[in-house]
Parts: C-alpha cells; structure tokens; sequence
C-alpha cells in the first residue's frame, strides 16, 4: 500500500477504481475486461454515467449487473442485458464491426508503449510463470476506438520490456500501429493506484499526467521497471466524491455478499 | 438423428483415445459431468479445444486425458490460475501438454468457420501481437479487393463436440438460452456431436428465433441433472462462485487434487460442484 | 443514438442523391413506407443493394430513382418477373439502370462480412457457375492451409440502411422478430441507418436471445404503421399476396405503372398494398 | 397437356409432383426451392415422409406450412418452423455447412449435362429475356449432398446449350464437378411432367430412366431440345395412389383459398 492512504479515508485501490470510472464518459460504448476494468465501468454507469453501454465478450450487450460479476460470463450480465449474442456475433459483428468505442483492459505486465503481456512470465517453451493468455484482448486493443488500462503500479507489472507482447500497444518501438488500415487509436490512458500515464503523441511513450493525492514521482518512478517521463504540468487527480465511495463500497459489498451466499 | 443415451453410453459411443474433443459453454452451460464421464472413462491422447479451459479441462489435464489443448484464455475466472494447466504445461505432470494458443476473436471466428464449413476464418486480428510468433497455426492473407492484411487461421472441426443445454424435446431438438457462446458452432462444426441437457421435454415452448439445435444434426442427447454444476444453467441454478474459489487450493496440490477427483468422479457418478 | 424523426424528415437526412443505400427485409419486413417516401422525394443515382429486389424496388427503379441494383435474385416471388427492373435493364426505361448481380450466398455472406468490419466475404460458391464472368467483383482466393479454391466478394458497406422492424422502445432499441433475414446485418453494416417501426412501446417484452439492435448503433427511428405493407410485420399483419398478384399487370404497362406511383405514392402520404 | 392424362384422372402436372415427391425420403433434411418442388416437398411431407426436414433460404427451419407459401419468406414458414435463423446462418450454417441431404430445385433453363438458366435468355448485355437470377440456387447445386430437379419439359426449358450457367449440374462438358473438393454430388434426378432423368454414371449426361404412364419415347424427344439418351430397360413411373392425389389437391385447395382470401 502507498502512503498516500495513510491520511485518507480511502484506499488507493478506491482511488484507482474512482479515476479508471471517471474516464468512461456518458453513452461510450465500452467493452469490459473482467476485474478492475468491469468494477469502474460499473461504477461510472451508477454515478456519472448512466447511459453507458457495457459490453462483455460472452454476448452480453448493454448490460447492468446489480453485482460485479466474477467470471465474464456470470448470469447476472445476462440477466440485466439487453440481449445476449453469440460469441462469434460479439467479437465480429460488435467488437470488430466498430461499435466500441472505448475498450477497457487490464493486464499482467505492460511496457512503455503499453504493450501487453497476459501471456508468461520468462521464455515461450520453458515460462517461469504461465499466464492465463490473450482472451479477448488482442483485437480488443485494436478494433476498439480507443483503449483505456488499469492495473495496480509495480516493477512486477511495468516492466522495462514485457517478456511477450499478447496485445500490442504501439509495439515494441511506438510505430506498431503506423500505417495499419483500420485500427483504433489504441491505449490513450493508462490508471493505475499511484497516477495517471498517457502515451506521448508522437512517440507514444508513456508520460505520467497526473498524480493520485499524496504520491509522489519518486514513488511512481520506484514502481516503475524504466525510466518513466512526467509531464511538464503534472496534475493532481481529484479524489474520489463520497457519492463514488459510497457507490463503491455498496457495490463491492453487494457483490461479496453475492459470491459467498451459496 | 439424435438418440437419446445414456451419459455413459453416449462418451463410450463418440469419444476415442487420441480424438480431438471440444466441450464448450463460454463460462455457462460448461458440460462438466460429461467432462467428468470422460475422466471415469479414462480416455487418453486428447486433443482438447476449448476457448477458456475452464475448471472442466484442469480436471481432464490433471487427470491425464489431454494430448494437447487449443485455447485463447486459460484461467480460473476472477481466481488467479489454473494450477493443472500450468502444472502440465511448466512441469509435465501427470505428462507432457502441448498447447496452442489463439485470441478470443481468433477462436470464435474458427468456430463459425467451422460451423460454415469453411476451411479458414479471416479476421483483422493478431495485428502487433507475438502470438503468430508461437503459434503457426496463424497466417495473413491479402484482401483482393482492398490489399489489406488480414489474419487467417484454420476453422474449428472437431472429431466430438459436447455441449450442454437446458432442454431437449423428444425429437431431440435442443435449446440453449442465454449466454449461448459458441455452443451451437460447436456442435454444427464437429463430426459428431452429445448434447447433455437438464430435461428432455414435450415442448420446447419457444420464440421464433430462439437458439434451437435441431435433433437432425445432434446425435446423442444425454439427461443430466445439474451437469454443469458448477458452472450453471440460465432458468434452472447459478453459478457456484465459490466452489470456483475453493477449486484454487485443491488445484494446486498434486494430492489434493488426485484425490478430489477420486472422490468426487472416479468413485461418484454424477457431477459436483 | 438514435433519433425519432418523421419518415420525411429521416430519409430527408440521410439518404443523398448518389448514395449506395440498402433496403433490407427478406420477404418479410420489407420497409416500403421508407421506399415510397425515398420516390417522393425525388432521390436520384441510387445504388441500390438488396437480396430480392422485389416491389419496393420495382417501384423505386420505375420512378427513376436507381443508378444502379445489386442483388441475388430479382422476381416478383411465385408470381414472375419483376417488369419495372426489365424494362430499365433490357429497355432503359426510364433510363439506363446497371446491374451487377450475385448469388444469395454470396450476398448472404456479404452482409455478414459489412456487419463484421471486413473488407470481403469467403465463401464455397460460385463453382462452376458463369457469374464470375459477368460480375468482375467475384474473385477467387487460396486457402493458406488447405489450398482449396475460395470465392470472395466485397462486403456490403451501404451510405445508409434502411428496414422496418416490429418495435422499438423508447431509448430507441428495436425488436425484429421472425423471418430475420439480413437487416440486422444491413444496420450494423452500414454508416447510416434508419429504422421505421409499426411502434414504440415502453418495454420491448423480450427473451435473451432475441435479435434486438441497440439504439446506439442506429442513426434514426420512425414510425410508420403498415409500414411494410404488401409485405408484412410477424405479429402485426399478413402478406399482402393477393397485390403481390396484382402488381404484375399494374408494372407491366408504363403508363398503368406511372398511373399508379402517382395515385398512390406522390398523392398520398403513406404506404399502399 | 400431353395425351397421358386423356385417359386418367390425373393432370401431367399432377403426375410429376407426385413422382418428384416421393424421390424425397422420410428423415431427408431437404433445402426447398420456391414453387414445383415447395409443392413436392410439402406432398411428401404430407404423405409417405412426415419427417422429412424442410428448410427455406428464408432461414425458416424444419417448416410444416399448411398451406404452400407464395414467396420463400411467408409468415406461415416462421410460424410452422422448428426456428427460423438469419438468412447468414441460413447459407453459412446450414447449407454451406454440410446438413443439407438434398437441395430441391427448378429452373427456367437445363442442359444435357444438367447446368441451370435462371438469369437470361439471349446475350447476357442486351437479353431477350430477363429472367430473375441465381437466389439459392448456385450455392445449393454444390453444397447439398445432392439435388433433384423438377420443371415442365418443353424445348424451352431443356434446351442444347444453355445461354448461360446460372448453377452448375456438371458443367459445360460433364466434367465441372471433377476434383472439385467438398463439393455435393450435384444432380442425381430430374422430373418433369413427362418422365424422370438421371445422369449417366460417367459422363453425367442426362438418360431418361422412366416414362410417366402414357408417354412415349417419341413424346420426350419432341419436347428435348437434344438428342436424348433413353435407358436401355426404361421403366414406367408408378402412378399415383389416390391418396396422394387427395392430399395433392387439398393442399392446393386451401393455398388458393388462404392466397385470395385477402
């Protein structure tokens, strides 16, 4: 945990949830990693953002889950969706189709340009660490308008280089998605517990924009496995509204209740 | 036409060492006590396809079934990992598991290739990803009318698929509801096809454009109460979350799990969860 | 997000002289209160893509609307010819209409290709046929796997789509129910669209599988009542097959044809059948 | 009208509807052509083979229309349908997909070798006639498992060269299906109102292989348009039982009714 929480009435997991939601604007399109992505699209859709669409990669679209589900294909997304497509459906006539606008994402490791890796830890043919894969990451990351990360800050999770590129970010030197037809704009933020990075326009590193209140660079740049860029102007994150702990915590505690209760 | 068998009958009858073996149901309706069937029968040398391993291949991999396993995310859903995958996979227990790994999208879209009888599915994918790197089952072909590039990979068709489904009529037609996945694709891909279901019905009591697999192209129909416990059926029971939980810590011990299995398949003849 | 407009405001928006537009509706839906309206106001240059052409396009080619038609097969179904369509193509009444012409395969596979973002469909067909020779968007390609031999088509991406549904409910959300054909394929495939619907309801009353396209991916809703007669709305009303009938004397005779356009299309408001 | 039915109380029409319907056997999972071989289909269904499955290009499968539909999308298809798919699913699925046992055809146009014309009579620029084009019907001819073929014989309809292959049966010179991968039998059976056709085993040329009772040799070859191979024990067609006669002439009693009525 960071000093950060030490003064305050939140955690800074709540503070990364709170960030993350925010970047959802009302009516995006938004399809949703399970975990951390899928706890703040749920919690922009019941603060600020009602209208947004969330849609996983069972088939579910325009979903409205009373409690975070805990695999992507809970009954809970089915239930409160609007309809439910195939698997085949989703991936082509929605997520490849163009319909999302923003795809949201976690991951295991990521690098400067935002390179993925949910793949392994170590070498293809001997892993130290087998990951769980791509899922639906891959063409998430590229058929998506854009691509917003969120993940907890790390030297284990910001590498200096991913060990495997699932997903690709800008690629392993910024220009991976140059010249490339129809692709989407890829990562453009990235929300972690410590701050807020986004890619640099023209050579798509990541650049720290914002600080969550009371972190320090140093403590990002601690966390962090290269030699992370601030912006000029660093900024300070808002901190979360009481209305977004309350919201929070209700739902994290609806959810708890739900997944035991049987 | 399908026949209605026994759970034992229909494995006995359709899966065969050294077949490749598909048991879909994307997070619902996962065909656990026919993956359970097919651990009893120690079936050996399969060639698993799955899109998420899930719980169901864990068990099959740690109970030596698997040959090999073609997939896209192989983990526990919100858990962490599953032990038996990696276990196979890092150290070779019980034995050696070859993988193959895809996307997501990759592997939906050689689902409906397969269904579509196609030999390829085409999709913008894999673009920037090493994935193609470890996998040479992933190609690019030129779009000619646009010069595009764009991913290729070979369709899905598996020697048996096994679904499960939450009611057949006495035709055998079959209906699926709710997260369908790519159960039907599945089933329209393969060679020959078991369908489990919670009830066999008089009628299916259906809309007009509900996911129904017709009898004629199912061969056998099993009844199996509660067979996807403890991933669930939409309109009969949920899912069990926390038995997905609790299944991290039998996995990750060789003796636990050994003997989870035998306890609860080898020497049960339904399904847990 | 979709906007609830009047028809004439709708098609006054979003379908351009010389734009590619779509009206879809396989036998059932057909959106004809939009086509007529598309007559009113004297749009010029069409393409025109549809399956079967049928009425609504016979109507729009004879009142001078069409460019061009792409479509698979172009009859008036179980009754003959489509006589509007021959004379504009053998004739060039009113004027010279081009046609380029497929199989409902590969149009099928088109439409599912445009909803899919890609560039082209792959299908088996075209074998031995001779429309490759007569239609230079037919091409072949090689599987990288198999080296089968594969037909591609480009898919269909209209300026605007437009079909008729049964409902839609208030955020705009439509239900289409029934024979589905292409139109949810037409909507998603193209980058305008416009839905008219016999109504909007509070709650569309649904299942989980029904084939509901949001309101975030169509461009305008509206309403219009009857809205597909002589075709015809599941659940709403039945096929007019008796004018179905009657439409072959009424488009074979220029004059009976001009007569009746302009009684019942630039004279009225709404659809006629 | 051919002298056949002078002596019979039963029309030429009749006579090939009922042959072409019991070609059909119980249990065939048959994709049905609008028109002559609806009505076959429908009279089988009706009669000796109440299971067998019929499929509309409409998407509508496992259909049991009371009354015969006008056009291949006809609410009564939806509604006496097991499930009605997308017209996608339709060819993807279940026609290129392999379950199709028997595609059930007409034409306005066949040759010899069994190759249909459904797109024009003449020059394909500057047609004669312009007739509606390949439907279903290129796609059936190679991925059903086999087809029948049924239309009226006259010199217009069996004609010496085709103006144009709409849909292959075996090509120009017999030999378009040879080496072709997954590719259907193609044509296996043709009927008319005068007699059944069957290509040769090896050159695919079409052999009459029965005559209706009444019909002469001389009769066919009139209404050829080529020199047409006769089998060397040439049979002669059952006629039909009164039963299916009955069933023939209510279905098409209440389809005029149901097809006025409005």
């Amino acid at each position: 945990m960071s000093n950060a929480e030490q003064n305050q009435d939140y955690t800074s997991g709540e503070m990364m949830t709170v960030t993350a939601a925010r970047a959802l604007e009302n009516g995006t399109t938004c399809f949703v990693g399970i975990g951390l992505p899928s706890e703040a699209a749920n919690l922009a859709r019941l603060t600020h953002a009602p209208d947004v669409v969330l849609i996983y990669e069972s088939g579910t679209v325009q979903t409205r889950p009373k409690v975070l589900p805990l695999s992507i294909g809970d009954g809970e997304l089915c239930e409160t969706a609007l309809t439910t497509v195939s698997v085949p459906e989703m991936f082509r006539y929605w997520l490849q189709g163009g319909k999302i606008n923003v795809g949201f994402l976690g991951t295991a490791q990521i690098d400067r340009y935002c390179n993925l890796n949910t793949t392994l830890v170590g070498d293809y043919t001997s892993p130290k660490v087998r990951l769980p894969g791509g899922g639906g990451a891959p063409e998430i990351a590229t058929n998506a308008g854009e691509v917003f990360i969120t993940l907890k800050h790390s030297t284990r999770t910001f590498v200096d280089k991913v060990d495997f590129i699932t997903t690709m970010g800008f690629g392993r030197d910024g220009k991976g998605r140059e010249g490339v037809p129809n692709i989407g704009k890829g990562p453009t933020r990235v929300i972690t517990d410590l701050c807020v990075m986004k890619p640099d326009p023209v050579t798509k590193e990541l650049v720290v924009v914002s600080l969550h209140p009371g972190v320090t660079a140093e403590q990002v740049q601690e966390a962090t496995g290269w030699e992370i860029r601030f912006a000029e102007t660093l900024k300070s994150t808002s901190e979360p509204s009481a209305h977004e702990l309350e919201v929070l915590r209700e739902l994290k505690e609806r959810t708890a209740r739900a997944h035991t209760g049987q | 036409m399908a026949n209605v068998l026994s759970l034992q009958e229909a494995v006995a009858m359709y899966v065969q060492d050294g077949a490749t073996v598909c048991m879909e149901g994307f997070t619902h309706l996962i065909p656990f006590s026919a993956g359970h069937e097919v651990i009893r029968q120690k079936k050996r040398d399969l060639t698993l396809i799955r899109m998420t391993p899930d719980l169901v291949y864990d068990q099959l991999i740690g109970a030596g079934c698997a040959k090999k396993v073609i997939f896209s995310w192989g983990g526990n859903p919100g858990v962490g990992s599953l032990h038996r995958l990696r276990d196979a996979v890092e150290k070779g227990w019980p034995h050696q598991v070859e993988i193959l790994e895809h996307s997501h999208a990759a592997m939906a879209c050689a689902f409906e290739a397969g269904a579509a009888g196609l030999p390829l599915a085409v999709l913008r994918g894999y673009v920037g990803s090493e994935l193609p790197n470890v996998n040479d089952q992933i190609k690019f072909i030129e779009c000619p009318f646009t010069s595009e590039r764009l991913a290729a990979v070979p369709s899905v068709r598996p020697d048996v698929s096994i679904v499960h489904a939450q009611k057949a009529d006495r035709a055998g037609n079959v209906l699926v509801e709710g997260i369908v996945g790519v159960q039907k694709e599945a089933v329209l891909a393969a060679k020959h096809s078991i369908v489990t279901v919670e009830e066999i019905v008089d009628d299916l009591d259906t809309h007009p454009n509900a996911c129904v697999i017709p009898g004629w192209a199912i061969d056998a129909i099993a009844v199996s109460e509660k067979g996807s416990l403890p991933s669930y059926a939409h309109g009969y029971y949920p899912r069990n979350n926390s038995f997905y939980k609790e299944w991290d810590a039998i996995a990750r011990d060789r003796d636990a799990f050994t003997q989870w299995i035998n306890d609860n398949v080898m020497q049960a003849g339904g399904n847990v969860g």
